[in-house]
C-alpha cells in the first residue's frame, strides 16, 4: 500500500473542500436510509458510508469536463460532482424532482452537465464504456479524463479483464478506482479471488503499475489521483487505484450485514474518514467553527432537500412513454 | 399440507431433489452461507453443506460454464443468475453452449441443468433489475423454458426440471417471492410443459404467465362480478413445451383468445401462442386474438410509472371488456 | 450506376458517410488491415487509416462498450460483431445498455451508433455460426433494427443507420455477400422503418426478409407461372421500426399473410406481425395467416441437411399453394 | 521459456507415440486441405499445421478418462486421442461416416468415448466449460483431469479471465493450454494485447505459475504436460501452460495469410516440430526404417480414410430433425 498522503502541498481551500464532500455525502446518505426506514424511499438503494473519501478525494481532483462513471452504489460520486442533494434524494424517492424523474432510479443516477455520465447496475459493462469516453476524448484532442468507479467483486467478471486490456493497449485516458470494501453483496470477496489485492495484484496483466492506497484518507485519494489524471492527459495511458475502504451500512437497503464477523464494523469505524480528516485538518490548524459550519452548512441542504422532495408530487405517468428513441417517443410502428 | 411462500417453496423443491440425488449441486452468487439474494437458497447451505451448496465470485459465464461441464459429465446442477437482467453477461452459455450441444454432438452429450432467474418487474428496481426474459429464452432451441406462479406449481416443476435430462430456464418471479399458498407434505413432482386451467368460463380464453396469473384471475372475476363476462384463465406454466392442446382445446370452447404477457411486446410468448392459434385455429375464432402486454419499452423506475405499464388487473378488464363488446 | 456486391455495398455505404462526417470511426476484429473477415470493411483502412477504422482484441465487450461511451460522447460508432451468434457474448450491450440508456436517463443521454453483424446460415458453418437472430434484437425496446437485401438497399440503410441518433443493429446476410445488383453513383440515404413492395400481387402477401426476399421472389415467380397464385411480396428490411401501414395496406388488398421467416419458429418476427394482423385486420383476412420458418431447432452443419431446414424456394410453393387451395 | 525437455527419461515407446501422433496429425490435416482444394470440404476448417506437437505431447501425457476441451481447431486434438482420421475427415465432408454425421461440422468435433468432450467455435465459453468437468471430478473423487485448449487471441475474452479466477479458487484439476501462434483470424495478436506473453504474463493475476514452452517441440509439451497432470491429480490444482508455436497455414480454410511478414512461415518452417522430432529421435538412435514405418503407416491410414469418406453417403436428412431433447426430438409442442 502506497502510504497515507505525501506532505505534497494540497492546497487549504481544497482539503477544505474535500471535507465539505465528505461531510455532504455523509448526511444525505444517512438522510436516505433514514427515508427508506419511513418507506418513503421506494426502490432500493446502495449506500457509500464509510467510503465517502473516495469520492470525494477523485471528484476534487478532476478538472470540468471530466467524466464520472459510477456504479449503482453512485450516490457518492453524483454529489461530489456537484449534483444537488434535492436531485439525488427526488430520485431515490421517484419523485418528479428527481434527477430523471423517476424513470432510472437510485441505480441509475446520471448528470450529464455534472460530468456524471451514468451509473450503471450491471457489473462490468461501464468499464467498456467508460474506454469509449476515453477513445472520443483521445480520437479529438480533446483533454478530459474518464474515471470509472467500481468494487472488489466486479474485479472476477470477465467485462473488467476485457476494459483494462483495451484501455491499455490503446492508452486511453481512463482512471479505473477499484473502492476494495472487501464484500461484494454478502461475500466476502476475498474468498472468491484468486489474489489479495482484486485489481492492484492483476494490474500486471495489463502492465500497468500496482498501486494501492488508503481509501478512507481523502488525501491519499486526492494525490493518486491527481497523479493518475496527470498521467491520463499526458497521453501516458490508464491507471488502476486501488482504494482499500469499508461499508459501515449493508449491501444495500435492507441488508443488515450480518455475515461480518464481530468488531470488523468497529475497527473500520475507528478509520472513519471522516474522523481521520476532521482530525487531519485540527492538526493542520483549522479552526474547530470552520469545521463546525461546514457541516452545518451540509446538514441545512440535506435538511432542506428533504423537504423539497417530500412536497414534490410524483412524475405524471405520461413520461413513462417518452424518450425511448431520439424523437422523444416509443413508437416501434407506423 | 403447509402454507408455503414461492420462495421457501424454491428452496423446499430443490432440497427434495438434493436429498433423493446426491448429484445435485447448487452453484451461484451469495446463494449459500447467505441463503440467496432473495433468500430462495434460504436453509440450503447449512442441510447439505459447502460441498453442494457453492457461492461464486460475480463471474456469470464461469458459474454456467461450470454448470454445463458438470452436466455435460455426470452432475445435475441448478445454477442460479441472480436478476434474470444478468441473463445477457453469460448470453452465450442460454443461447449457444446449453441448447446446442446434444444436437451438435449427434446426440452424444446432454447438458441436464437448470439455471433459475430472478425474473419480473413490480418491484421497483428500473430498466436493469426488472425485466422479463421469458420470450428471449422461448425463443432459443433447445432450451426448456417454465415459469411458475404458486408454492406448490414451484415445488413441483422445480422437481421436474432438475429431473429433466435437458437444459431448463426456471424463471422465479421476483415479485411473487412473499406470496403464500399451501404445498402438500411428501414428495412432489410434476411435469413440465402442462398448463393449467385454474377457472373455467365460456366467453374467453385468458393465458397468462407467473405474476401475470393472480392479475388475470382477479380481472375474470372482476369482468364476470362486474361484467357478466365469463373467461376461463389458464396458466401457461411451461414455454417449451408449450401445451398447446389445452389452449387450442380451451379456444375450441370459447372461441376468443386474450394473452397477458408481462415481457415487452415485440416478439413475446403471446405472440407466437397467437400465431399457432391464427394458423391452427383460424375458423374457431370469433373475432380477433388480443394481446395485452407491457409497451415495448424499457421500465420506468417509479412505482407509479412502472405500474402504468405493466398490464394490471384494470387494463386486462377493459381490454376483454371492449374488445368482446366490439 | 455501377454493379456491386452486397459485400462491396457495405463499405460503400460506410466510406460515404465517414466522408461526409468525421466523427465516424469504424471498431471490430480484424476489419481494418485485413478489411474484415467477410472484407465487407475492404479499402475502408487503406482510405480513412488506422486511425478510424481500428482494429481491436477478441473481446466483444469491450468492442461494444468503446463504441457506447465514444457513441455517448459525441462520435459515431460502427462497430462489427463478425458472426451474429457472437452477439450471445456481448448480449449485456444489446439488451441492457444500448437500448435504455436514453430512456433510464430521462432522455441526457443518446447511443448513436450502428452494430454491423453477419447474419444468418445457408452457408454450411453449423449451430453457432449461422444463426439469424433478427428476433433477438426486435425483441429488445429502444433498439433499432435493420436486415437490407440487396446491394442498393445496404448503402441507403448503412447511410440512415449511421445518420441515426438511436442505436441501430445492422443485419448483413453472410450469403448475400457475394450476391451483386446495381447501385446508382452518387450519395444514397434511404429511410429506416420502410418495407418496400416487390412485386405486386392479388392472391396473397408474402413478407420476406435478407435472405429469404430472394426465394419469397422466386417461389412467387414459381406459383405464378405454375399455380396461377398471384403473389405480392413485400421485403420489411427494417423490423424496428416496422412498416405495418404498407403490410395492412397489403392485406386489405390479398386477404392472405404468410411470413417466410429465416429464424427458429418461436417468437420469430412472424410471430409479432400476424399477432398485429390477427388483431388489427382480422376481418380482412380471409383464411389462415401461415407462418413459413426454420424449425425450432439448432442449425446442421451439413450441406444436405441446412438445405432441408432453412426456408425454400420449394416450400414456400409448397406452403402457399396447400394453404389457398384448402 | 522453460526451455527444450529435461533429460527426463521420455520412454522410447512414447516417444515413437509422439511421433506418429504428429506424422498422422500432418497427413489428415494436409489431406483435409487437398480435399478443400477439390471442393470436397463444404463447410470451414482450421487446420493445426505447424502446432502438431501440442496435441500430440498432451494426449500422450494424458491418461484413459481424462477429458479433452477443443476449439475449431480441433481436429488435431480429436485425433490425437485416437479418433479415427475418417470419422475426423468424414465430418468434415458432411458425410453419414463423419463423427457426428454432419450435424456438428468440423467446429464441433466431439467424441465422447474417447475423451473428447468437444470442439467450441466461440472464443471462450469452452474455458468455464472444461472448470465444470473438472469441478465433477473433484466433487466426486475422480482422478480425471480436464484439459482445455485455446489460442492466444482467446486470452482477451472476459470469459477467460472468469475461468481462470474460477479455477484458481475451487483448485480444480485442470490444466488450460495456450497455443499461441501469433496471430488471432487475420491480425498479429501482440498488436492488440497489453503483455508480451498473453497467457503466462497473466497467469500470476489467478495466483498461477507463469510456465512459456517451446511449443514446437513434443518432447518439452509432454514433459509440461505430466508435470501439470500429477499437480491437477494431486489436488494441487490448475495450471495454465503457454506453448510457443506457429500455423503454418492460414487461420481457416480459404485464408491466403497475406497479413504475414516476409519470411516468418520459413523461419518457422525450419521449426517444424515434425523435423526437429524426426532429428531427435535419429540422434537418440531410432533407425530411419522405423520412422519411414511410421510415416508410411500414418499415410496409409489417411489415404484408405479418404477413399472411405469418398464413398460414404450423405447423411440421412430426417437426422435434421432429431436430438434437439434427450428424447431423441425436436418438438416444443404437444
Ligand atoms: C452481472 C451482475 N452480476 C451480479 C450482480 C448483482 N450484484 C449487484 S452489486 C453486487 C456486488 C458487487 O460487489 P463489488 O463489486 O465489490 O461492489 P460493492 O457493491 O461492494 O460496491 C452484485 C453481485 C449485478 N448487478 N450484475
Ligand atoms: C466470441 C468470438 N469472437 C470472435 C470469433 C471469431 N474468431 C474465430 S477464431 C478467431 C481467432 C482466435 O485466435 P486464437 O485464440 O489465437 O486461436 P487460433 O485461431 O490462432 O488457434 C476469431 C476472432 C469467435 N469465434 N468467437
Ligand atoms: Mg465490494
Ligand atoms: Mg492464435
Amino acid at each position: 500500500m502506497k502510504s497515507a498522503a505525501p506532505p505534497a502541498d494540497i492546497p487549504a481551500d481544497t482539503r477544505l473542500h474535500l471535507y465539505h464532500l465528505q461531510v455532504l455525502i455523509r448526511e444525505a446518505e444517512q438522510r436516505a436510509y433514514d427515508l427508506f426506514l419511513e418507506n418513503l424511499v421506494k426502490g432500493t438503494s446502495h449506500l457509500s458510508l464509510g467510503q465517502e473519501a473516495i469520492a470525494a478525494g477523485f471528484a476534487a481532483a478532476m478538472q470540468p469536463g471530466d467524466l464520472s462513471f459510477c456504479t449503482y452504489r453512485g450516490h457518492a460520486h453524483t454529489l461530489a460532482r456537484g449534483v444537488s442533494v434535492e436531485k439525488v434524494l427526488g430520485e431515490l424517492m421517484y419523485r418528479d424532482n428527481g434527477l430523471m424523474r423517476g424513470k432510472g432510479g437510485s441505480m441509475h443516477l446520471t448528470s450529464v452537465e455534472h460530468g456524471v455520465m451514468g451509473s450503471y447496475a450491471i457489473i462490468g459493462a461501464h468499464l467498456c464504456i467508460a474506454n469509449g469516453a476515453a477513445w472520443r476524448a483521445q480520437y479529438r484532442g480533446e483533454k478530459d479524463v474518464s474515471t470509472c468507479f467500481f468494487g472488489d467483486g466486479t474485479t472476477n467478471i470477465g467485462a473488467f479483464h476485457e476494459a483494462l486490456n483495451f484501455a491499455a493497449i490503446w492508452k486511453l485516458p481512463v482512471v479505473f478506482v477499484c473502492e476494495n470494501n472487501l464484500y461484494m453483496e454478502y461475500t466476502l470477496n476475498a474468498d472468491v479471488t484468486a489474489v489479495e489485492h482484486p485489481a492492484a495484484d492483476r494490474a500486471a496483466a495489463y502492465g500497468l503499475e500496482r498501486i494501492v492506497i488508503d481509501g478512507n484518507d481523502a488525501d491519499a485519494v486526492y494525490n493518486a489521483a491527481k497523479a493518475a489524471y496527470a498521467r491520463a492527459r499526458a497521453g501516458e495511458g490508464p491507471s488502476m487505484i486501488e482504494c482499500l475502504t469499508y461499508r459501515h451500512s449493508g449491501h444495500s437497503r435492507a441488508d443488515p450485514a450480518k455475515y461480518r464477523p464481530a468488531g470488523e464494523l468497529e475497527k473500520w469505524k475507528k478509520r472513519d474518514p471522516l474522523k481521520i480528516y476532521r482530525a487531519r485538518l485540527e492538526s493542520l490548524g483549522v479552526a474547530a467553527a470552520k469545521l463546525t459550519e461546514i457541516e452545518q452548512r451540509a446538514k441545512a441542504e440535506v435538511n432542506a432537500a428533504t423537504e423539497a422532495c417530500r412536497a414534490a408530487p410524483p412524475p405524471p405517468v405520461d413520461i413513462a412513454f417518452t424518450d425511448v428513441y431520439a424523437n422523444g417517443g416509443a413508437a416501434w410502428r407506423n | 399440507m403447509a402454507e408455503l411462500t414461492y420462495r421457501d417453496a424454491v428452496a423446499r423443491g430443490i432440497a427434495q431433489e438434493m436429498e433423493r440425488d446426491p448429484d445435485v449441486v447448487c452453484i451461484g452468487e451469495d446463494i449459500a452461507k447467505a441463503g440467496g439474494v432473495f433468500k430462495a437458497t434460504w436453509g440450503l447451505f447449512d442441510k447439505f453443506g459447502a460441498k453442494r451448496v457453492c457461492d461464486t465470485p460475480i463471474a456469470e459465464q464461469a458459474i454456467l460454464g461450470a454448470a454445463m461441464g458438470a452436466a455435460m459429465t455426470g452432475l445435475k446442477p441448478v445454477a442460479e443468475i441472480m436478476f434474470a437482467d444478468f441473463a445477457a453477461v453469460c448470453w452465450d452459455f442460454f443461447a449457444n453452449e446449453f441448447p446446442k450441444t446434444r444436437y451438435m454432438t449427434n446426440g452424444q452429450v446432454g447438458v441436464p441443468l437448470v439455471v433459475r432467474l430472478g425474473n419480473g418487474g413490480a418491484a421497483r428496481f428500473g430498466a436493469q433489475h426488472s425485466q422479463s426474459v421469458e420470450n428471449w429464452c422461448m425463443m432459443i432451441p433447445g432450451l426448456k423454458v417454465v415459469a411458475p406462479s404458486s408454492p406448490v406449481d414451484v415445488v413441483g416443476l422445480m422437481a421436474a426440471a432438475i429431473r429433466d435430462p435437458d437444459p431448463v430456464i426456471f424463471l422465479e418471479h421476483k415479485s411473487l417471492y412473499a406470496t403464500k399458498g399451501p404445498v402438500p407434505d411428501g414428495e412432489i413432482v410434476d411435469t413440465l410443459g402442462t398448463a393449467k386451467i385454474l377457472r373455467t368460463g365460456r366467453d374467453a380464453t385468458i393465458l397468462a404467465l407467473a405474476l401475470m396469473v393472480p392479475r388475470a384471475l382477479a380481472a375474470a372475476e372482476e369482468l364476470k362480478s362486474k361484467h357478466g363476462i365469463d373467461c376461463e384463465v389458464i396458466d401457461l406454466r411451461s414455454l417449451v413445451p408449450l401445451d398447446t392442446r389445452t389452449i387450442l382445446a380451451s379456444l375450441g370452447r370459447t372461441h376468443r383468445l386474450f394473452t397477458v404477457e408481462e415481457n415487452p411486446r415485440l416478439c413475446g410468448w403471446g405472440a407466437e401462442i397467437v400465431s399457432i392459434v391464427a394458423d391452427e385455429a383460424f375458423f374457431d375464432l370469433d373475432g380477433p386474438p388480443v394481446r395485452i402486454t407491457t409497451p415495448h419499452i424499457p421500465l420506468p423506475a417509479a412505482d407509479n410509472l412502472e405500474d402504468v405499464v405493466l398490464p394490471s388487473v384494470s387494463r386486462i378488464v377493459e381490454t376483454v371488456r371492449r374488445s368482446l363488446a366490439s
